[in-house]
Formats: structure tokens, sequence, C-alpha cells
């Protein structure tokens, strides 16, 4: 899976989370949480789906590294390699 | 050049140890002769040679096992000598090809398609949950087998609508329907207001090292905690957790909490999350990661929304410092908690940077006053300060 | 000790001895051929090799009529090419190609002829028995002048199924042979380990059946007692009992290590091999030369080699014709 | 339409096969003098003489391998086995042999073989005489299974069963032998068809042999609260009719199977497996089965009546699927 593919996929899951965002108009270097209305139980959804899809382990301590679009893609491509 | 190679000599028998030979380079041998004894699972057996020719070369030791068909050894054929046979021994051999074609599995028969115009393929599980949401499983085009309506297609389906709905009639009327209630609040309710500044630091570590033990799907959110303190707290001031009717405070038996939760796209709904005060806190996030999810899902049901003994207002991350909120009638209380981050105190004298978060009350003066408002937020402090015993 | 090796003169012409001893050869080399073809991985499964016993399969068949029936063993390759069918197709159905004589469905074990009216071999023992009773209870009823021969191991009557079967024969005084082939081991079990009364035709005798125990080493002694009992059959005697007493020179399959019997006894019952003993008697009355064993001995070695060669080329049956024959009449699918 | 009883009706088809066809006879244990264990031969030794109605000793393995020898032979043998109890005997013989040799052969020879066994309990035989082991012999390839529940299907099955070139097993249930039914003059039995004895849309009652009256029972019980249930006769239990199974459960949407032998790996079960395979989205309740108690069959009147599949319980299995 390269970093297109996995944006892709978290997007999807942003989407099935909060229906109302339009892909287009998300900026992938700006606060996720701060474009899309994400409280504590959205983030956790989120990322228990990134776990679930994409089978990726995200302790809490990481959530600081987690802001944004690109970091999050970023991150979970290290992972995956690392898994590899 | 001829080859001898170890035969296979038994329906189970993979390998054989070679134990002796019977035979010597340079000797002789005729069909059917036995020219080596092999070891097996069995017992030891004579091994024959059905080749005509003189021993070559013998190519496995003595006490070494090998699998069935190693070459054990070269023979020249009749009327071969060494040299000739040297250049012969280039050319590969073609290997039997393999007997076992790919077996065609024959796939049981897949439910057929329900005959056009009859109703629709829906699994039970999707069937079930279409009701519990009431949703109309025809306008749903299944993904399942030939079309049939999967679980998933039926969640899918609902999260869509309730997002898409919000916008349209229900927003309006739960606009309505808030308003009505605030301002009956507004109008009826002496409201008095009291805040305190609580220090998380205890509960944020029990917290951090409690979601190492626990899978993702486990995890604990900290509003949990704080829900399960609200409750411990209001055992020591129960007259804040009931109903104002017929102008007298009627105590509610169990501790009932409205959760407020912001709808979406607007609208704000606080269901009741049961009995928080005899919880784990696991079965108080299971619950409360249900509740979140059905509400925005627009299915909640109507006890759900009738009967929480107070409410707590929790702006979460995003929120500002601190939140005042207007009460629920026929409640008597709403406890709000601001954003939580790290801002200086001073603990024992020295200056520290400690996470913070601060708890406001709002009361009705007609069944509390300030003192009882403020033994409940002291309370509600000292019970964040022992995480463990939540 | 055992007895000498079969001898004296041979009463037959030198062209019907010399197709009994041809038979015997191509028995041999074919059976050698599949412990080659077995070692090469060619060959699967069980494989029990008739080296020793020819002479019982040739002199006993070549005393009965082509519409006979005949039932068999797993042991049954050398009766199979004695009734005629085709060493090709027996090889092929070793192979496990679609030209065998089964469509590579039987294998070794279970070679079946329709024309040859070889009603199979069968790996159940005692398993053909019932049925060898049943086809000469069809033959008696429909007045066919049939003897159905059944050849099975002196294993099988310990079997409920011999003492069923020899009964009800008897009882319906139906045609049919009981051809009991008594190579003294069942698998490992040699004869009086596994009989209280080892003395086969008195057990047999015990049913009102007539019995013969016959040298099964001598083809001609086999030939002649075969000879005899079926004409008594055919003439409506009722049934008969065979003992041919013979020997395997061979493990009871590829491979047993032989442990149930000492090598000691397998030489000595060597020297009473059914195909030197005949040819040295063919020799001494001059109805055979030893180029003419050589001759005979090529061409039959050169029949093993076609016959390998046809099953090596053979086709694999389709894997869609899997369900093909399981009923008679083709089944539309979706009532199976 | 004349009235007959079902022993009577089979009496009349193996006295019509031995009639126009020479080469059918009749072969089992006491078939001859004695007339039969279920008086079903009774007379037609005098009339047709021993060749032809055969008395055999007490050898199961030996003459129902005796009759698929006479078959490959060009006969067309009838071998009554008293019950399927001792059939267990002759198991190696039908499974081994009469059930493999068309295929094994390579096509070449087929077994015209009809084998009749009484089956089924509540004559209180007690365990050794009172199994139901249709579905061992429906779990074969190679062969047919028939049980003929009413006394039409008793005359009308035996001449299919004999025209067909491959063998045949036909299960009798006891209590069905004194059963009175009315029968047409010409007749109509195929021998691959289920049927429905009893057409309804509420619950799909499905079931074979000795059960079917107890299941109709239970219907009218149904009926008279306004519950219509269908009721499915198999009629062949191998291969099975699956498509009437699948077209009653579509209708109704529930099914009861109602089956005499023990519950795992009983014949119910595979019906129940076909239903999930090929009518899962037409379910609107769970599938359910009524058979014997897991238990070897009693003696005692009350507790063999208590093993057995009974109307009372079939009207609760109805009732539950049904939810009312």
């Amino acid at each position: 899976m390269n970093d297109k593919d996995i944006q892709s996929r978290i997007i999807a899951i942003i989407q099935s989370i909060a229906p109302e965002l339009e892909a287009g108009t998300l900026r992938a270097d700006q606060s996720l949480r701060r474009q899309v209305d994400l409280d504590s139980m959205d983030w956790l959804n989120v990322l228990l789906a990134i776990h679930d899809q994409l089978h990726v382990e995200i302790p809490e301590a990481d959530y600081g590294k987690l802001r944004t679009l690109n970091e999050l893609v970023a991150y979970v491509e290290l992972k995956l390699g690392a898994q590899a | 050049m001829l080859e001898f190679k170890l035969p296979s000599l038994g329906a189970d028998m993979d390998e054989g140890k070679l134990l002796e030979w019977r035979v010597k380079p340079g000797e002789a041998v005729k069909r059917g002769q036995v020219v080596a004894v092999v070891d097996t699972s069995k017992a030891a057996v004579d091994v024959e040679i059905w080749q005509e020719g003189t021993i070559f070369e013998q190519l496995v030791a003595i006490g070494a096992t090998v699998p069935v068909g190693t070459v054990l050894a070269t023979l020249l054929e009749p009327g071969e000598d060494a040299e000739t046979a040297a250049r012969h021994a280039a050319t590969p051999k073609p290997t039997p090809e393999s007997p076992v074609q790919a077996v065609a599995v024959s796939a049981p028969p897949a439910p057929s398609p329900p005959p056009p115009g009859q109703r629709k393929a829906v699994s039970p599980a999707a069937r079930a949950r279409a009701r519990e949401l009431d949703i109309d499983v025809d306008a749903i085009d299944g993904t399942g087998p030939h079309g049939a309506i999967t679980l998933d297609d039926v969640v899918r389906t609902s999260a869509q609508r309730v997002a898409a709905a919000v916008p349209a009639d229900r927003a309006t009327e739960m606009r309505k329907a808030i308003g009505a209630a605030m301002s009956r609040s507004k109008r009826e309710i002496p409201h008095y207001y009291l805040a305190e500044t609580i220090p998380m630091a205890r509960a944020a570590a029990w917290l951090a090292s409690a979601n190492e033990q626990r899978p993702i799907t486990a995890r604990l959110l900290m509003g949990v905690l704080q829900l399960k303190a609200v409750a411990q707290a209001l055992a020591q001031v129960p007259e804040l957790n009931g109903f104002w009717r017929d102008n007298a405070f009627q105590a509610a038996e169990g501790v009932h909490i409205g959760v407020a939760i912001a709808m979406r796209r607007g609208g704000l709904i606080a269901p009741a999350l049961h009995d928080v005060a005899t919880k784990s806190l696991d079965q108080l996030m299971r619950e409360l990661t249900d509740l979140v999810t059905r509400a925005r899902a627009g299915s909640l049901r109507s006890s759900e929304m009738s009967d929480p003994t107070i409410t707590v207002t929790n702006l979460g991350e995003q929120g500002t410092e601190s939140v005042f909120g207007v009460i629920y009638p026929p409640q008597v209380a709403l406890v709000g908690f601001g954003r939580m981050d790290t801002r200086p105190w001073i603990e024992n004298g020295l200056p520290c940077a400690v996470p913070l978060v601060t708890a406001s009350l709002a009361a009705d003066h007609r069944a509390s006053d300030g003192h009882s408002g403020a033994r409940f937020l002291i309370e509600l402090r000292e019970r964040l300060q022992h995480p463990e015993e939540l | 000790m055992i007895a000498p090796p079969p001898s004296g003169p041979v009463p037959y012409p030198a062209d019907f001895a010399l197709a009994l001893l041809r038979d015997m050869v191509r028995i041999r080399r074919f059976e050698e051929k599949c412990a080659q073809a077995y070692g090469e991985g060619k060959i699967r499964g069980f494989l029990h090799l008739y080296i020793g016993e020819e002479a019982v399969a040739v002199g006993a068949l070549h005393a009965l009529q082509p519409q006979d029936n005949i039932v068999a063993t797993y042991r049954e390759h050398g009766h199979a090419l004695v009734r005629g069918v085709s060493m090709n197709s027996i090889m092929a159905e070793m192979y496990g190609k679609r030209e065998g004589c089964s469509r590579g469905r039987g294998g070794s074990m279970h070679l079946f002829d329709a024309g040859a009216r070889l009603f199979g071999g069968n790996a159940i023992v005692g398993g053909g028995l019932p049925v060898a009773v049943g086809l000469a209870l069809a033959d008696q009823m429909q007045n066919a002048a049939r003897v159905t021969a059944c050849f099975f191991g002196e294993g099988a009557m310990a079997e409920g199924a011999f003492h069923e079967s020899i009964n009800l024969a008897a009882l319906w005084r139906l045609p049919v042979l009981f051809c009991c082939e008594n190579n003294l081991y069942a698998m490992g079990t040699a004869l009086a380990r596994s009989e209280s009364q080892t003395d086969l035709c008195a057990k047999a005798a015990a049913y009102n059946v007539p019995t013969l125990k016959v040298d099964g080493q001598d083809v001609v002694a086999v030939h002649e007692a075969t000879r005899q009992a079926a004409r008594a059959v055919r003439e409506g005697g009722g049934p008969c009992f065979i003992e041919y007493q013979t020997y395997r020179f061979r493990a009871h399959s590829m491979f047993d290590a032989e442990l149930y019997r000492d090598k000691q006894e397998v030489e000595e019952w060597k020297t009473r091999g059914p195909l030197h003993t005949f040819s040295a008697r063919l020799k001494t009355e001059g109805k055979l030369t030893e180029d003419a064993f050589l001759a005979l001995d090529r061409e039959a070695n050169a029949e093993v080699e076609r016959a390998a060669a046809f099953a090596e080329a053979g086709s694999w049956e389709p894997v869609e014709d899997l369900t093909r024959d399981v009923y008679t009449l083709a089944e539309p699918e979706s009532r199976i | 339409m004349t009235s007959m009883t079902y022993r009577d009706a089979m009496r009349a088809a193996i006295h019509a096969a031995l009639e126009s066809d020479p080469r059918v006879f009749l072969m089992g244990e006491d078939v001859g003098r004695y007339g039969g264990t279920y008086a079903v031969s009774k007379g037609l030794l005098e009339e047709f003489g021993p060749q032809r109605v055969r008395d055999t000793p007490l050898s199961e393995l030996g003459f129902v391998g005796a009759g698929i020898g006479a078959a490959l032979g060009g006969m067309r043998p009838i071998v009554e086995v008293m019950t399927v109890n001792f059939s267990l005997l002759a198991l190696d013989q039908i499974v081994n042999t009469a059930a493999l040799y068309h295929h094994m052969s390579g096509g070449q020879f087929s077994v015209p073989l009809v084998i009749r066994m009484a089956t089924g309990a509540g004559r209180q035989l007690a365990a050794q005489h009172s199994h139901s082991f249709e579905n061992w012999y429906a779990h074969i390839p190679g062969i047919k299974v028939l049980a003929p529940a009413t006394v039409q299907d008793a005359r009308d099955m035996l001449a299919p069963a004999l025209a067909d070139p491959d063998p045949v097993i036909i299960f009798e249930h006891v209590q069905l032998y004194n059963t009175e039914g009315e029968v047409s003059a010409e007749a109509h039995g195929d021998i691959c068809t289920a049927a429905v004895r009893r057409s309804g849309s509420a619950v799909s009652l499905i079931t074979y042999g000795g059960s079917l009256p107890k299941v109709l029972a239970a219907a009218d019980r149904l009926a008279r609260d306004g519950i219509e249930a269908e009721v499915i006769d198999l009629r062949v239990l191998r291969p099975l009719d699956t498509a009437t199974i699948v077209a009653s459960v579509r209708k109704c949407r529930r099914a009861v199977i109602i089956d005499e032998g023990w519950r795992t790996g009983s014949l119910a079960a595979e019906i129940m497996a076909r239903i999930v395979e090929e009518a899962f989205y037409d379910l609107d309740a769970p599938l359910a089965r009524v058979c014997s108690a897991e238990v070897p069959i009693p003696y005692a009147r009350h507790l063999e009546a208590a093993a057995l599949p009974q109307p009372e319980g079939i009207v609760a299995a109805a009732r539950a699927v049904l939810g009312r």
C-alpha cells in the first residue's frame, strides 16, 4: 500500500464518522480536528477504524504526532513498513 | 550411463536409510538382482535393481538417509566404458509430468437471487438492525451476494441518512425543542453558578497506564472518569440529583446522568447513561460509546431521553476553559467541564505546570443553595484525586 | 521340509503346453515390471504381486470357458492376463490412466472387464464370494451352462462371507467353483495361526461340497483338477471346492519386511517354482528348446515394455468426469 | 379408486413384477413358506414356486451379495432384508460392492437390484429392532433410497425401482403396514420427486416414511387455530428433491423437519443444510427439527412414545418457529 492508498483509506474512515465532510476541502497540512468537528469519541473511533482496517497499533502516547492528515499518513506508512 | 535411484517401496515411504551395499563398483548386475539393503519405517528391505549393467560409482554412503528418487549409484550400460559414460552424464532426464491435476472443487450452490418482483434478499442481522433504526430496507441497494442487503449496508445508510436529515427537518425541530426547554428553564429556574479548578495530574497518569493495558478497542476516555466522579460526589450531595415537581424537590434513587451530545450539524441531545454510580469505568465506556453512536444515528430509545436525573456537559479539547450551562427542567442541576490543559499551579509551595480542568455547577436555588453546591464541587475535586477508586 | 519339485510327463501337445508356459512367463515379466514401476513412483497405493503362484491362474483358467464368470481378489493381475484382458489396459489401469480397464478408477486391486466376464478384483477379503454365488444363481435360473469360478486366499476362509456363500451354493446346488489359493500366509498370519481346522478341504466338505487338493506349483496338476471339477459343476452337480497349495515368492504387498516367514523357507519353495520346473519337464520331453524358451521370454518382455509405454503415454481422466458413472443414467445435477 | 392396506399394496406390486418379468425373483428370510415377516409375500410361493420366491438361510451378507451377483448376471432380484437392523450385517456388500461397481469399473457393470427393508420403531421391539438408519444409506453415492409413506406409493414405487439400472433400497416403516388408503387404477409413481401432501403457507413441515401420518395429524391440529401448514413427503431420500423443498420454504419462510432418526448427523440435518445453502434469504425464523431422542429406543410403551417424534412435539415446534 503506498501513501496515496493510505491517504484515501484514512479520508474514507473520517468520512464514515463525519459524513458531511467533502474530501476535496480537507487541507492535509493543517490540524485535522480543527477542520473536521471530531470530539474525543470521534477521534477514538477514527483510530479504532485505522487499527481494524489497516492493522496498525496506535498507542495513546503517539496522539501528539497525529495532528494533520500528512502526519497521520506518514505514521501509518511507517508502521506498515515496519510490519511488512 | 544409467542411474540407480532409491525406489519407493511402499505407499507410505518417503525416504530410506542405506544399510548395506550388496555389490561393488565394477561388478555386473542382472534385472531383479538385490543390490542393497535399505531401512524403512517398517523394517530393513532388500532393494532390487531393474537395469542390466556394471556398477560404476556408488554415490550414497552407508548410514545416510535419503529421500525416494535419490540416485544411489551409476551404472555403465553393457558395452559402455568409463570415458564415453562421462559425455552422456550431462544430458538432463525429462521428469514425469505430475499426475495430480487441480481438482475442481464444486462450490456449494450459492443461494439463488429471489425471483424478480419478490421482496429483497435481506440478511437476518440486517433486517433486525433496520427494524431498530426504522429504516425501510427496500430503499437500500445491497452489497451482499446477489445484491442482498447486509448489516453494513443498513448501518451505512442510516449514518448517511441521519447526517443528511439533520439539516433539513430534524435540526429545526430539534432547535425548537431546545429553545422551548431553555427558555422555560430560564423563566422558571433561579440558577446560581459555582466553579472550581481541579488538578488532573493523577487522573491523567492513571488513565495513561490503564489504557496501556487495554487494547485500542477498550481504551478509556477522560470524560468517563469525570462522569463517574460526578456520580460519586452526588452521593454526598443528593439534593442536586432529582427533579423539581409540584413545587417540591423529589430526590432520584439512582444517578442517571444526561450526557450532552452535540449532533454533527448542529443540535444537542442529552440522553441518559443509567446507574453511573454502580458501573465500572469499562462498562461506562462501552455504554457511552454506544450511546453517542446511536444518538448521532438518530436511534435513541425513548427511555433514554426522558429520565436523566442530572446533566453533564463536556466541551472536550476543542472547547473553552469553562462552561456554565442551562439546567434541563425538571432537573435541578447541570455540571460543566471545560477544556483540560496544562497551566501554572502551586503545589506545596512550588510553582509547576499541571493539567487542570475547570468544573462548573449550575443549580436550581429552589432545590439547593450555594453551600451544598460548593460541597459538591469540592467532593468532585477530591474524587478526581483518587482515580483508582473510580 | 517341502515336497520335491513337480515332475513327470506333460500329457499335452507341444502347442498347448507352450501356451501354458507363455502365459506363466507373461505374468512373471508383467509383475516384475510392476515392481519396477512401483519403485519409480508410477504405480501407487497397494500392489499385490502373483510371482510364484502363476501355475494356479494359468492352469485353472485354461480349464474354463469364455462364457464362464470369473470373480477374483486384489492379487488378480495374472487372472486378468490369462482371461485375455489386454496387458496394455491392465498396465494403464495401474498407472491410473483413463485407458485403463477400469478408466483409472480401480487401480491394481480393482481390474474389471465385461468382455472377459471378469467381475473384478476386490479389496475386501471374501467380498467376491457372495457375488459369485449370485452370478451362479442367475445362471441356474436362466439355465445358462456357465460356471462361476471365484478365487480367494485361505485367509478368506475365516470370513463369514465364505461360510454364508458356500452354504448357500451347496443348499441351492449352484454352479460355483470355489478356488482357494492357499499360499500359506494371510498377509502376515500363517495358516496355523488363523484357522482352527487347517485342512481346508475338510472345512469345505462340512458343507456337503466335493473337494480337491492339488499342488498349485504344478500347472498340469492344476489344469487337470480344475477341468474335472468344472465339468462336474457345469453338469449341475452343485458347487465344488479346490485347494491349490501354492506359495508367493515376494512380500504380501509393496512392501512388507516379511518378518513372519524366514528366507530359508522362501528359497526352498523357489526350487518348486512353476516356470522353471515346467520348462524343465518340457525340455526333457523335447517339446521345448532353450532357444524357444528365450524367444518366448523375449516376446513376453517386449509385450511388457509395450504395455509400459502405452500406460506412460496414457491420459488422465478429466476432473470434469469425476462424478460420471456414479449412476448408470446421468442424474440431473440438482437431484444428487 | 380401490382401498387396500400398505401391506396389500406392496404385495400387489411384487406380484405384478413377478408376473410381468421373468427376470424378477424375490429372495429373503422367510419370504416363502412363512409368507414374510410382515406377511407382505403371503401366497406368492404357492403361485410362483420356490425358484422365484426363495427362502434364504440367515445370511444377510451372503444373500444380499448373491442378490448383487444375480443382478450382475442379468436377473432383477428383489431382496428382502427383514429389517434395517439386520442390514448392518450386509452393509459391506451394499456399500463396498453394490454402490461402487458401476463407477469403479469405469461404467462397465450396473447392479439393477432392489433391496426392501422394514424400518422404524413404535411396536415396542426395543432398541435392536427399532432403528432408523435411512440416513446411513442416503449418504452413499451410487444407490437410490426410497421411503414410500402412502399406500399408493407402496404399490407404485417398486416398478420404477426395478426398472432402474442401479441399486435401489426401499424402506417400509413398520407402523405403515396396517394403514389403509385409496389407490388409483393406473400407476403414477416416479422415484425422484417429493410430494406436497397438504398445501399451506404458514410453515413447511418436511418429513418422510412412517412420520407422515403424525405430521398430517399435527397439521390438522394447527389448522384448528388458523395455522395452515404445508406438508412435504420426501418419498425419495437419495437423491433428495431439493427443488421441491426449497420452493416450499421460499413460500412459507419457516420449516420444521420431522425425522425418526437420531438428531446428530440425521437426514434432517442434511435437509436443513440444503435449505440454508439455497434459501437463506427467504427465512424468517430459524429452522427447527423434531427427531428421536438420542437414546437406544426403550421397550416400555410410554418411554418409546417419549423417545419418538409425536404430533404434540411437531405442533410445538411449528408454533415456536411461528412465534405463536
